[in-house]
C-alpha cells in the first residue's frame, strides 16, 4: 500500500488519494489544433521507471500533488503541489 | 438560534444532544449535537491577511485557539473554525466583516456531525479504522487531522491526553459513522443497540 | 486406557490437570489443554488423517506447524465450517468437533483409492491430452466428473455469522517471528526504547525451542522464553501478538498480519472479532521466521507414520505424545541424532539411525557410542506397509538391497529450508546457497534485517546473537541511535549429505516417490514435465501444480527444484525459483474484508428529510450512497399506481420532492464567473446577480460531463449545483481547473452539498403554497420570474429559493440548512394542504422530466455529445474545457445517434429502456438504428414515453420504425417524435 | 505425437517415457518471413494462424522469458463476448466460436467450460443499462439472457438476497461464456504452431528495431539480429516501452490488475458471477479453488504484484453478496500488467513505419480475445491490412473520435 508523503498533512494511505494520471501533459492553447489537443488528451510516455503524475489528496487537504513515483518499485522519489510553482507552501 | 424544531443528524435514533454510551476503562463515546462550523476560504495570495485577521495559524496539522473559536488549517488557504452552537451566528457576523477583501467563511454548522470520543481506550477504538498515528509520542492534545474512516470523511481533533476525540462528520453520513464508532466500541464494553437502528430502504 | 494409548506418562508442556473432549469423524476422544488436534489424535493412536487430493492415497501427519501438507480436516460445523484445516494448528478446546476430507464412504475404506489402479494414467498434465472427444461431453460428463473429485474439504453452509475487524499499528520495529531470534531482536530494539511489536503464528512463543530439550544457560528454552517475553512485555513500549501470522509484506513496507483471535475458542467471546487482520507500518522489520526440515523423496514417503525428524521429535518433547513404537529415523545431518537422543531419554524406541553420510559427526559419534543403532552409507528406499508404515526398505550407497527394518515410524531428516516467503514476495530471488544446502533470502533493503535461521544460521547460540545484533540494528536505523552495534555471525556450513530424492527401488515398484504431498506430484512427474518441454521453473509449477497446494510448497519446493535440477543437468541455482506470492498462509477472506461487508459493504447518506419520508412510507432508491425517495405507496397502492399519482399531481396540483441530494458547490471571488465561463460550454459572464442559469459540462474529450443550474447570489459568489452521481467527480473536476489549467483566476470554491438540504415544489399551486409559507415574501412573477433566485428567511432561518424546474411545471426549489429540513417538510405539509399536496419521489420525477425531454443519466452516458441530445448550439464562441475535441469528425458525424422522443404506434404498447431501433419487425437479428435511453409510463401523456438516440435523429421525426427488445422477444412498433411530450412551448413554466 | 486416449494408455503402460517435447526448443534464424515479439496467449496464437490460415511458416515467436509468462498465465480465465458497442460484440464472438473448437483445432485440451457468465444489475436504471447491452448482443447473433432476481437465486443460490447493502435485482446472462484453463491456451497454440514450423525461442528479448526508409527490416535481440520485413508486437502490458523503441507514442497507460485464488473445495458456484455495486468477479477452478478479481489498482504500474486496497475492496465485495466466502481462505494473490488504452478497447493494427504491426491495448479483455486477436492480426500481418473485424481497432481513432467507450469514463484509464 503506497505510503503518500503529504506536504500538508503528512504520510497517508494511498486510500486517501484520487490518482489523476500523467503531471508532464500541458492543456494547449485555445486555438491548438485538434491533433495537439488529442496528443494532450490521450498519448502518454507510460514509463518503466519514474513516472511523474497527479495525485488529489481528496481524503485529506484536497490539493493536486505532483508525485514522482517509479512504476516499478512504486518508490516515491518527491512531492510536490501542483498548484504553486516549485511546490512550496502558500503565501 | 437555538429553535427546537432543528434536528440534529442522529434526532432519528431518538438521542438527545450530549447523550452517549459507555464502555469499560472509562471508554465513553457521545454526540454533541450541533457546533458552529465554518469553512474559511482565503482569496489567491490572501492567506497570510486571514491569518492575521483571524489570528489563525497557518501551520498544519495542530488546532489554533484564537478569539472566533478552534481553527485547523485543513489546507493551503483554508480552515475550518469550530465554535459552541450559541456563539454560531455571532461569530459568522464577525468573521464575515473580518474577511471583506481577503476572504469568504460558508457557513457549514449545520452540515456536520460532531461526535466526541474518551477513554484509555478510545485509541484502540480510532485504530480500528484509522490509518493514522494517535500514540503519544507521535500526536497529542492539540493535534488534528482530515483522514477518512470507514469510508467516511472525517476531521479528527485530540483535544486532551485522556485522550479525547472531537470527531467532524458530514451530516449525510453521520448514521452510518455512528453505528461504526458503536460496533468498533463493542469488543471494549460499549453497548450501543438502543442507539443504532437498522436503516431501512422501505 | 485407549485415550492415553501413545500419551507419555511424563514430560511435555500439555496440562494432564486439563482434559478435554473431541470428535474426529464421530468418534469421541480425549486429550489435554495444550493440545493441537494432530497431537491429540496421535496421542490416541489415531495416524491416519486424510486422503491425497489426486490418488486418494492414505496419509497421516507430516509436520508440527503450518507447513503440514497431509492431516488437513474440516473443522466445526455449519456456517462456520472450516475445511482443510491443518491438525497441527488447530488448538485444541473441549467439544472441538473435526471431520476427515476427500473420502468416500469412510476414511479407512475410501472407495475413491481405486484411482490409485489408474494412477499411471493419471501422471501430470495428463487431462490436457485427453477429454477432447467428443466435445460435447466436456461440460456434462468429464468437466462434471473432474469437478466433483476436485478440492477438498467443504464450503460452509451458510453465511458467515462471525465477525472481523482490522487494526491499524505503527511500531518503530516489527518483528516476524518470536522464536531465539526473534525474541533476542525485540528485546534489543524495545530496550533502547523503539516501540517494538513481534508477532507469532504460534499460541506460544519460543520458536523451535517449545519443541526441544536444550537449555538455554542452564536453563529450560521455556523459561528462557518467558524471560524475555516478560521484558519486552514490562518495557512499555513492547507489544506482542500471539496467534498472528505475517501474511505480506507489500509496497512500502507496509505488512498484513492475521490475528486468529478466537479460533482456539468454541465461539468469540461477545464483541470479539473472530479474527483480526492488523494493518501494520513498521519504520524497520525484522524477520526472524526460522526454518523448516524439508522432507526426502523416496517411494510412499507418504504412508502415515512417514513424518520429519523434528516433528517426530516435537510430539515427543512438547505433547509428550509417541508417534510410534518403533521408531526408524532417516538422516542427512545430525539432526536425526538429535531426535534419537530424544526418544531415548522419553523411553521411545529408536530402533534405526539410518544415515545418508558415511563419514561421523561429533554428535553421531557421541550417540554412537552411548548405543544407537547407527547404518552409515543407508538410503531409504521405500516405506513399507499397508495404509501405514510397517516397515522401511534401505539400500547402501552401492545400491545393494539391505535389509527390510520393520518400523511403524520413519522419521525423515532431510535437511532445513529458512522460511524466506516474506523476504521474495516482492519479486527479488532467494539466493541458492551450496555450502547450506538452502536457498537464503535475498538482499534486503534498509528497512529490512533478517536474522537467524531464516538466513541460515542454526546454531541456537549464534540466532540469539544475530538477533540481538539485528534488532539493535533496526532500533537504531528507525532512530534510537544509543543501540549498540553488535557483529552478525555468518551461516556455519552444514555437515550433511545432498539427498533430496533417494534412488530408485531396485527391481519394479509401484511405488510413488512423492515431491508434493498434498497435490500428489511425484519425482516422476517433473521428469516428466521436463522431458515435455516444461522445464522452465514456472512451467513446471503451472503444469505438475508442484507447490500450488495449500501449503504453497513450504515442503515441496526445494525438492522439487531439485530434481528439476538434475533432470535438466543444471545446478540448482541456475534453475531458480518460483515467485513466492502472499499471503505465506491461507487467510480467510471475511478478514481482508473486515467490517465492510454485508449492508454496511458501504455507509450510507441519509438525507435531513429521511424520517419525513419514512413516516409517509416512502420506498428507497440507492442514488450512489444516497438512500432517495423512490416512491410514497398508499394503502393498496403497487409501484406503477403510485408513480402515475405522483406524476399527475404534479402536473394538475402540487408535488413536492426531496433534491437535497444534488450536488452543491459554493463558488467564490472576482473571478468566479469567468471560471463558470470555462466549466461551461455557454456563456456566463453576463448573468445578473439574483439569477441561475442551466449549464452543461463537458469532459476535455468533448463529451458530455455533467450538467446543472447555477445561481450567482452576489458579485463575487455563485453557487453552483450539479448532479448526485457526479458531485465528486464536479469538485474534483473544478479544482483541477483552479490549481492547473486557470490557475490566474482569483476564485475559491468548496462543497455545501451538506450544509443546505432542498425540496422542488412543482406544479400549478406552487407559487400559492410558496405565498402561503413565507408571510411577507412577494412570490409574484414579477418579484421572482423564471430562473429567479431570491434569499430569504423562512421561520428565523436562512432559506434560498430558486424559480427553477425539471418537470416543466411551475416550480421552486427551496434550500434551507440541514438542520431544518424535516420542518421545511412539514411546515409544506401544511401550507400545501389545501392544494393536496403531493411528495413525489425519483421514479415520478423521471416521468416528469422525460415528458419535457430533459436530459438525464441514461442520456449522459459519458459518451454522448452536446449535439447528440440537442444542445449543440449552446456551444459558445468563447474557450472552454472539451471544445477542441468536440469538434473531432468522430463527434460531429452525421450518422451519430442523436436525441429523439419516442412512442408507441398503439397506445397499450409499452416501452422498454434499453430497447434498440430498428427496421425490420421479422427479424431479431439486424442492424441497430439507436436505443431507447429513457421510459415513462406518462398519465399526463396517457402512454408510456420515451427518449431515445437514433441514427439521423431529428431529421426523422413522424417516421414509423420498431423498438426491438430481443431479451424479451418484444417488437414494438414506435413514432419518432420531438423529444417534448408536454406544453411544448414551455408556457406552464412561465406562467 | 497426437495426444488422444490410445497415446495416454500406451504411454502409460511404459511409464510416459515416450512423450516428446511439446515444442522444440528453436534457436533463432538468421532471418524469417515474419517475426512476432512476445511469446504470450496473443503472440502464438498470432504464429499459428498465421502458418494454418496464411501459408506463412517461416515464423519466429520471440519470448524474453518463459512462454506464457505475462497475462494469460496471470488472469481470471474468465471468457464472453457480452460487450455492447458493435465492434467489441462481433470481435470477441469472434473470439468465442474459436474458442469453442479450440480443442480440436489444437489437439490440446485447454478445458474450455461454458458454465455461463452472470453480471448482477442492482436497480433499474443498471438493468436497463445491461437491457441496452443485452439487446445489442442479440441483435448481433450473440447469446445473453436478462434475468429477474427469482431467476438469479435459482441459478446461484449461495448469493445473499437479504442482507445486501445493493440488493440484487437480476442479471445480465451469457450461458455460452464460462472459464478456459490460461496456461494450457499458450502450450495449446505454442505446440501446434511448433507443429506448422513455427520457431518458438525463449529467453530471447527484442532490444531495438531496424528500420530503413520508413519499413522496418529486422530486430536485433539478446541473440543477434534477425531479419524479417514483417514484425508484429504483442507483448500487452509492455506495450508502450516496446513500441518507443520504433518512435511510437501509443494512447496506452500500464496498470495492475490483482487476481485471487482461494484453497480448492467442493463445487459451490458454477457459473462466473460479477457484481454490479462494487467490483468483485468469480468462478470456480476444476481444481476447487475460488479464482476471483476486481478492478486496476488505479496506479501507472509495471510491477506483478498488488495491493492491499484493491484487495480490502474486492474482497468487501465478495463479502457484500457472497458471505458463504467469509470463511474461505485465500491461498494467492497476484498482480498483471494491463496495456490501458483511452477507451477501454485494444488496438490491432499497422503502425507508421512500413512491415511493423501493432497488437495492444487489451485492457482487461485480452484473454478472452486471445484466439481472435491472433487470428486477426495474423490476417493484418499477412495482408498488409485490417480484416473487418480488426478494422476498428486503430491508433487513429483517438484523433478522428471514432472512439469505442464501452464504460463511457473518458480518457482516464484509472476511474473505477
Amino acid at each position: 500500500m503506497h505510503q503518500i508523503p503529504c506536504p500538508w498533512c503528512g504520510v497517508r494511505d494511498e486510500t486517501e488519494f484520487q490518482y489523476q494520471g500523467d503531471a508532464t501533459v500541458r492543456r494547449p492553447a485555445a486555438e491548438a489544433s485538434e491533433e495537439a489537443y488529442a496528443n494532450y488528451v490521450y498519448f502518454r510516455e507510460n514509463p518503466k521507471g519514474v513516472h511523474i503524475e497527479y495525485w488529489r489528496h481528496t481524503g485529506g487537504c484536497r490539493r493536486l500533488l505532483v508525485v514522482e513515483r517509479d512504476t516499478v518499485s512504486h518508490d516515491i522519489k518527491a512531492v510536490r503541489f501542483a498548484h504553486i510553482p516549485g511546490g512550496g507552501e502558500d503565501a | 438560534m437555538g429553535n427546537n424544531d432543528f434536528i440534529t443528524p442522529l434526532s432519528h435514533l431518538g438521542l438527545r444532544e450530549g447523550e452517549g454510551v459507555a464502555g469499560g476503562d472509562g471508554l465513553h463515546l457521545w454526540d454533541r449535537g450541533r457546533v458552529g462550523f465554518f469553512q474559511i476560504l482565503a482569496r489567491k495570495g490572501r492567506t497570510g491577511a486571514v491569518a492575521t485577521a483571524l489570528g489563525f495559524d497557518e501551520a498544519p496539522r495542530l488546532a489554533s485557539h484564537g478569539v472566533y473559536g478552534t481553527a485547523f488549517a485543513t489546507t493551503p488557504g483554508e480552515w475550518v473554525l469550530v465554535c459552541n452552537d450559541d456563539e454560531a451566528s455571532e461569530t459568522l457576523r464577525t468573521v464575515s466583516g473580518a474577511l471583506v477583501g481577503s476572504g469568504y467563511v460558508s457557513d457549514q454548522s449545520f452540515g456536520r456531525a460532531a461526535f466526541r470520543l474518551s477513554g484509555v481506550k478510545a485509541r484502540l477504538v480510532l485504530a480500528k479504522g484509522c490509518a493514522l498515528d494517535w500514540s503519544p509520542s507521535v500526536r497529542g492534545a492539540g493535534a488534528c487531522a482530515q483522514t477518512s474512516m470507514a469510508g467516511i470523511g472525517v476531521i479528527i481533533h485530540q483535544i486532551d491526553d485522556a485522550p479525547t476525540y472531537d470527531l467532524y462528520c458530514y451530516a449525510g453520513f453521520a448514521d452510518s459513522f455512528w453505528r461504526w464508532l458503536i460496533c468498533a466500541g463493542e469488543e471494549f464494553g460499549v453497548d450501543g443497540r438502543r442507539l443504532t437502528k437498522e436503516w431501512k430502504r422501505d | 486406557m485407549k485415550t492415553t494409548a501413545y500419551r507419555l506418562s511424563s514430560g511435555g508442556a500439555v496440562d494432564r490437570s486439563r482434559p478435554l473432549s473431541f470428535q474426529f469423524d464421530g468418534a469421541a476422544y480425549q486429550g489435554f489443554a495444550g493440545d493441537t488436534l494432530a497431537s491429540a489424535l496421535l496421542a490416541n493412536g489415531v495416524r491416519l488423517f486424510g486422503r491425497s487430493f489426486k490418488y486418494h492415497r492414505p496419509r497421516g501427519v507430516m509436520a508440527l506447524g503450518s507447513a503440514e501438507p497431509n492431516a488437513l480436516v474440516e473443522l466445526r460445523a455449519g456456517a462456520q465450517r472450516e475445511p482443510n484445516i491443518q491438525a497441527t494448528m488447530a488448538e485444541l478446546y473441549d467439544g472441538l468437533v473435526a471431520r476427515s476430507q476427500n473420502r468416500f464412504p469412510s476414511l479407512r475404506y475410501d472407495l475413491m483409492a481405486a484411482n490409485q489402479l489408474a494412477a499411471r494414467f493419471f501422471v501430470a498434465g495428463f487431462y490436457y491430452k485427453t477429454f477432447m472427444w467428443p466435445s460435447a461431453f466436456w461440460e456434462p460428463v468429464y468437466e462434471k466428473l473432474i469437478r466433483r473429485a476436485a478440492g477438498l474439504g467443504r464450503a460452509a453452509d451458510a453465511g458467515d455469522p462471525d465477525r472481523y475487524d482490522h487494526m491499524h499499528a505503527h511500531p518503530d520495529v516489527l518483528v516476524v517471528g518470536g522464536g531465539p531470534s526473534g525474541l533476542a531482536a525485540a528485546r534489543a530494539a524495545s530496550r533502547v526504547g523503539a516501540r517494538t511489536m513481534l508477532v507469532d503464528e504460534n499460541p506460544n512463543l519460543g520458536g523451535a525451542l517449545r519443541f526441544e530439550r536444550t537449555a538455554i544457560d542452564g536453563a529450560p528454552g521455556d523459561m528462557w522464553t518467558d524471560q524475555i517475553t516478560s521484558e519486552i512485555a514490562d518495557c512499555g513500549n513492547g507489544e506482542i501478538l500471539r496467534r498472528t501470522t505475517a501474511l505480506g509484506r507489500y509496497d512500502h513496507n507496509v505488512v498484513l498480519a492475521l490475528e486468529r483471535v478466537s479460533d482456539h475458542l468454541p465461539t468469540p467471546e461477545k464483541g470479539r472479532p473472530r479474527q483480526r487482520l492488523w494493518i501494520i507500518r513498521p519504520k524497520q522489520i525484522v524477520v526472524a521466521s526460522g526454518a523448516e526440515e524439508r522432507p526426502i523423496a523416496f517411494a510412499d514417503n507418504d504412508k502415515p507414520g512417514v513424518m520429519l525428524s523434528s516433528a517426530v521429535r516435537g510430539f515427543v518433547n512438547r505433547y509428550a505424545v509417541a508417534p510410534g513404537r518403533r521408531v526408524a529415523i532417516v538422516t542427512v545431518n545430525d539432526d536425526g541424532y538429535l531426535t534419537a537422543r530424544d526418544l531415548k531419554a522419553a523411553g521411545v524406541d529408536v530402533t534405526l539411525i539410518a544415515d545418508a553420510r558415511g563419514r561421523t559427526s561429533v554428535v553421531s559419534a557421541e550417540l554412537e557410542a552411548a548405543g544407537a543403532p547407527v547404518l552409515r552409507n543407508a538410503l531409504p528406499e521405500q516405506a513399507l506397509g499397508g495404509i501405514e508404515v510397517s516397515g522401511l526398505r534401505l539400500q547402501n550407497a552401492a545400491g545393494d538391497r539391505l535389509a527390510d527394518h520393520p518400523c511403524d515410524v520413519i522419521a525423515v531428516a532431510g535437511g532445513y529450508n529458512p522460511r524466506i516467503q516474506l523476504l521474495s514476495q516482492s519479486g527479488a530471488a532467494p539466493v541458492w546457497r551450496e555450502d547450506l544446502l538452502s536457498f537464503v533470502p535475498p538482499e534486503t533493503d534498509d528497512a529490512t534485517q533478517v536474522a537467524g535461521a531464516c538466513r541460515g544460521v542454526y546454531d541456537l547460540k549464534a540466532c540469539i546473537e544475530d538477533g540481538v545484533a539485528a534488532g539493535a540494528e533496526a532500533a537504531r536505523r528507525a532512530g534510537f541511535t544509543d543501540a549498540a552495534d553488535a557483529p552478525r555471525p555468518e551461516p556455519r556450513p552444514v555437515a550433511a549429505a545432498k539427498l533430496f530424492e533417494a534412488p530408485k527401488p531396485i527391481g519394479r515398484s509401484r511405488g510413488k516417490a512423492f515431491v508434493d504431498f498434498q497435490n500428489d506430484v511425484t519425482a516422476d512427474d517433473v521428469r516428466l514435465a521436463v522431458r515435455e518441454g516444461y522445464e522452465a521453473v514456472e512451467h513446471l509449477k503451472r503444469y505438475t501444480t508442484l507447490g500450488m497446494a495449500t501449503d504453497q510448497g513450504k515442503l515441496s519446493s526445494v525438492n522439487g527444484l531439485a530434481v528439476l535440477a538434475e533432470a535438466r543437468g543444471k545446478p540448482i541455482a541456475e534453475v531458480g525459483t518460483t515467485r513466492f506470492r502472499p499471503p505465506y498462509a491461507p487467510a480467510a477472506i471475511g478478514a481482508f474484508a473486515g467490517y465492510e461487508r454485508g449492508e454496511t459493504f458501504q455507509p450510507v447518506r441519509r438525507t435531513a428529510m429521511h424520517r419525513s419520508h419514512e413516516q409517509a412510507c416512502a420506498t428507497f432508491v440507492e442514488a450512489g450512497q444516497w438512500l432517495r425517495p423512490r416512491y410514497y405507496a398508499r394503502a393498496g397502492e403497487d409501484m406503477t399506481a403510485a408513480i402515475r399519482r405522483e406524476a399527475a399531481a404534479v402536473r394538475n396540483t402540487l408535488g413536492v420532492c426531496d433534491v437535497s441530494t444534488l450536488g452543491k458547490i459554493d463558488v467564490y471571488g472576482p473571478d468566479a464567473m469567468e471560471f463558470l465561463n470555462r466549466l461551461y460550454i455557454n456563456n456566463w459572464a453576463k448573468l445578473p446577480v439574483g439569477k441561475a442559469r442551466y449549464g452543461v459540462m463537458l469532459r476535455e474529450d468533448g463529451h458530455i460531463f455533467d450538467d446543472g443550474t447555477t445561481s450567482r447570489l452576489s458579485d463575487d459568489h455563485c453557487f453552483l449545483t450539479c448532479t448526485t452521481a457526479n458531485a465528486a467527480r464536479v469538485l474534483a473536476h473544478m479544482e483541477y481547473a483552479a490549481e492547473v489549467l486557470f490557475p490566474d483566476y482569483d476564485v475559491t470554491f468548496c462543497s455545501a452539498t451538506e450544509q443546505w438540504c432542498g425540496v422542488a415544489i412543482a406544479g400549478p399551486n406552487s407559487r400559492n403554497a410558496l405565498g402561503k409559507l413565507f408571510d411577507g415574501f412577494d412570490v409574484s412573477d414579477a418579484a421572482l420570474p423564471f430562473m429567479g433566485v431570491a434569499e430569504t428567511e423562512l421561520f428565523g432561518v436562512k432559506a434560498r429559493v430558486f424559480r427553477i424546474s425539471f418537470s416543466g411545471e411551475l416550480a421552486y426549489e427551496i434550500n434551507v440548512p440541514w438542520g431544518a429540513g424535516e420542518m421545511l417538510w412539514r411546515r409544506l405539509m401544511e401550507a400545501g394542504a389545501e392544494f393536496d399536496i403531493t411528495p413525489y419521489g425519483t421514479e415520478a420525477l423521471s416521468v416528469l422530466r422525460i415528458e419535457k425531454g430533459h436530459i438525464a443519466g441514461p442520456e449522459i452516458d459519458g459518451r454522448t455529445t452536446a449535439a447528440d441530445v440537442g444542445l449543440g448550439r449552446m456551444m459558445a464562441k468563447k474557450d472552454f474545457i472539451g471544445k477542441t475535441l468536440a469538434a473531432r469528425p468522430g463527434l460531429t458525424a452525421a450518422d451519430r445517434p442523436a436525441l429523439v422522443g419516442v412512442r408507441p404506434v398503439s397506445a397499450e404498447d409499452r416501452l422498454r429502456g434499453g430497447a434498440h431501433f430498428v427496421k425490420d419487425p421479422d427479424r431479431f437479428e439486424q442492424e441497430s438504428l439507436g436505443w431507447v435511453s429513457s421510459v415513462a409510463d406518462s398519465p399526463n401523456v396517457g402512454s408510456w414515453i420515451g427518449l431515445g438516440f437514433l441514427k439521423g435523429g431529428a431529421a426523422r421525426l413522424g417516421e414509423r420504425i420498431y423498438a426491438a427488445y430481443p431479451l424479451k422477444a418484444e417488437m414494438t412498433e414506435v413514432e419518432i417524435c420531438a423529444p417534448c411530450f408536454v406544453d411544448p412551448e414551455g408556457e406552464r413554466l412561465r406562467g | 505425437m497426437n495426444y488422444s486416449e490410445i497415446s495416454l494408455f500406451r504411454e502409460g503402460l511404459r511409464g510416459h517415457v515416450g512423450w516428446p517435447r511439446a515444442w522444440r526448443d528453436a534457436r533463432p534464424k538468421p532471418s524469417y518471413d515474419a517475426v512476432i515479439i512476445g511469446g504470450g496467449g496473443h503472440g502464438l496464437a498470432t504464429a499459428y494462424y498465421l502458418a494454418k490460415n496464411h501459408g506463412v511458416s517461416n515464423v519466429a515467436v520471440l519470448e524474453k522469458g518463459w512462454i506464457g509468462g505475462g497475462n494469460v498465465g496471470r488472469n481470471t480465465t474468465i471468457i464472453r463476448s457480452n460487450y455492447m458497442l458493435a465492434p467489441n460484440t462481433l470481435f470477441y464472438e469472434h473470439a468465442m466460436k474459436l474458442w469453442e473448437g479450440l480443442e480440436r483445432e489444437l489437439n490440446f485440451n485447454v478445458m474450455v467450460s461454458q458454465r455461463g457468465v452472470l453480471n448482477l444489475y442492482h436497480s433499474d436504471a443498471q438493468r436497463d443499462a445491461f437491457a441496452r447491452r443485452g439487446n445489442a448482443m442479440r441483435l448481433s447473433g450473440v447469446d445473453a439472457e436478462l434475468l429477474d432476481a427469482d431467476d438469479v437465486r435459482r441459478l446461484v443460490p449461495m448469493l445473499d438476497f437479504e442482507n445486501a447493502r445493493f440488493p440484487i435485482e437480476g442479471g445480465l446472462f451469457q450461458p455460452r461464456g464460462g472459464t478456459v484453463r490460461h496456461d494450457a491456451v499458450a502450450w495449446g497454440y505454442a505446440r501446434a504452431a511448433d507443429a506448422l514450423g513455427v520457431d518458438i525461442i525463449q529467453n530471447c528479448e527484442a532490444t531495438a528495431f531496424r528500420i530503413e526508409g520508413g519499413a522496418v527490416v529486422g530486430v536485433e535481440t539478446t541473440s543477434g539480429f534477425i531479419s524479417a520485413e514483417k514484425i508484429g508486437i504483442a507483448v500487452a502490458g509492455h506495450t508502450s516501452e516496446l513500441a518507443r523503441k520504433a518512435d511510437l507514442r501509443l494512447p496506452i497507460e500500464s496498470h495492475v490488475l490483482q487476481a485471487f485464488v482461494t484453497e480448492g473445495v467442493k463445487p459451490i458456484l458454477d457459473t462466473v458471477v460479477t457484481f454490479g455495486a462494487g467490483h468483485f468477479y468469480i468462478s470456480q477452478s476444476d481444481k476447487g479453488g475460488l479464482v476471483f478479481g476486481g478492478d486496476l489498482d488505479g496506479y501507472n504500474s509495471y510491477a506483478q504484484r498488488g495491493g492491499f486496497p484493491m484487495m480490502h475492496h474486492v474482497m468487501s465485495g465478495g463479502m457484500a453478496i457472497m458471505p458463504r466466502l467469509g470463511r474461505l481462505r485465500l491461498l494467492r494473490h497476484w498482480g498483471g500488467i494491463m496495456d490501458m488504452t483511452m477507451d477501454g478497447s485494444p488496438i490491432i493494427c499497422k503502425t507508421k513505419v512500413d512491415g511493423l504491426y501493432l497488437n495492444g491495448g487489451w485492457c482487461y479483455g485480452g484473454f478472452k480475445a486471445t484466439p481472435a486477436s491472433g487470428w486477426c492480426f495474423a490476417h493484418t500481418i499477412a495482408n498488409d491490412a485490417s480484416h473487418d473485424l480488426n478494422a476498428a481497432f486503430t491508433i487513429d481513432r483517438f484523433r478522428t473520435g471514432a472512439l469505442l467507450d464501452e464504460k463511457g469514463v473518458g480518457p482516464n484509464p484509472w476511474i473505477q
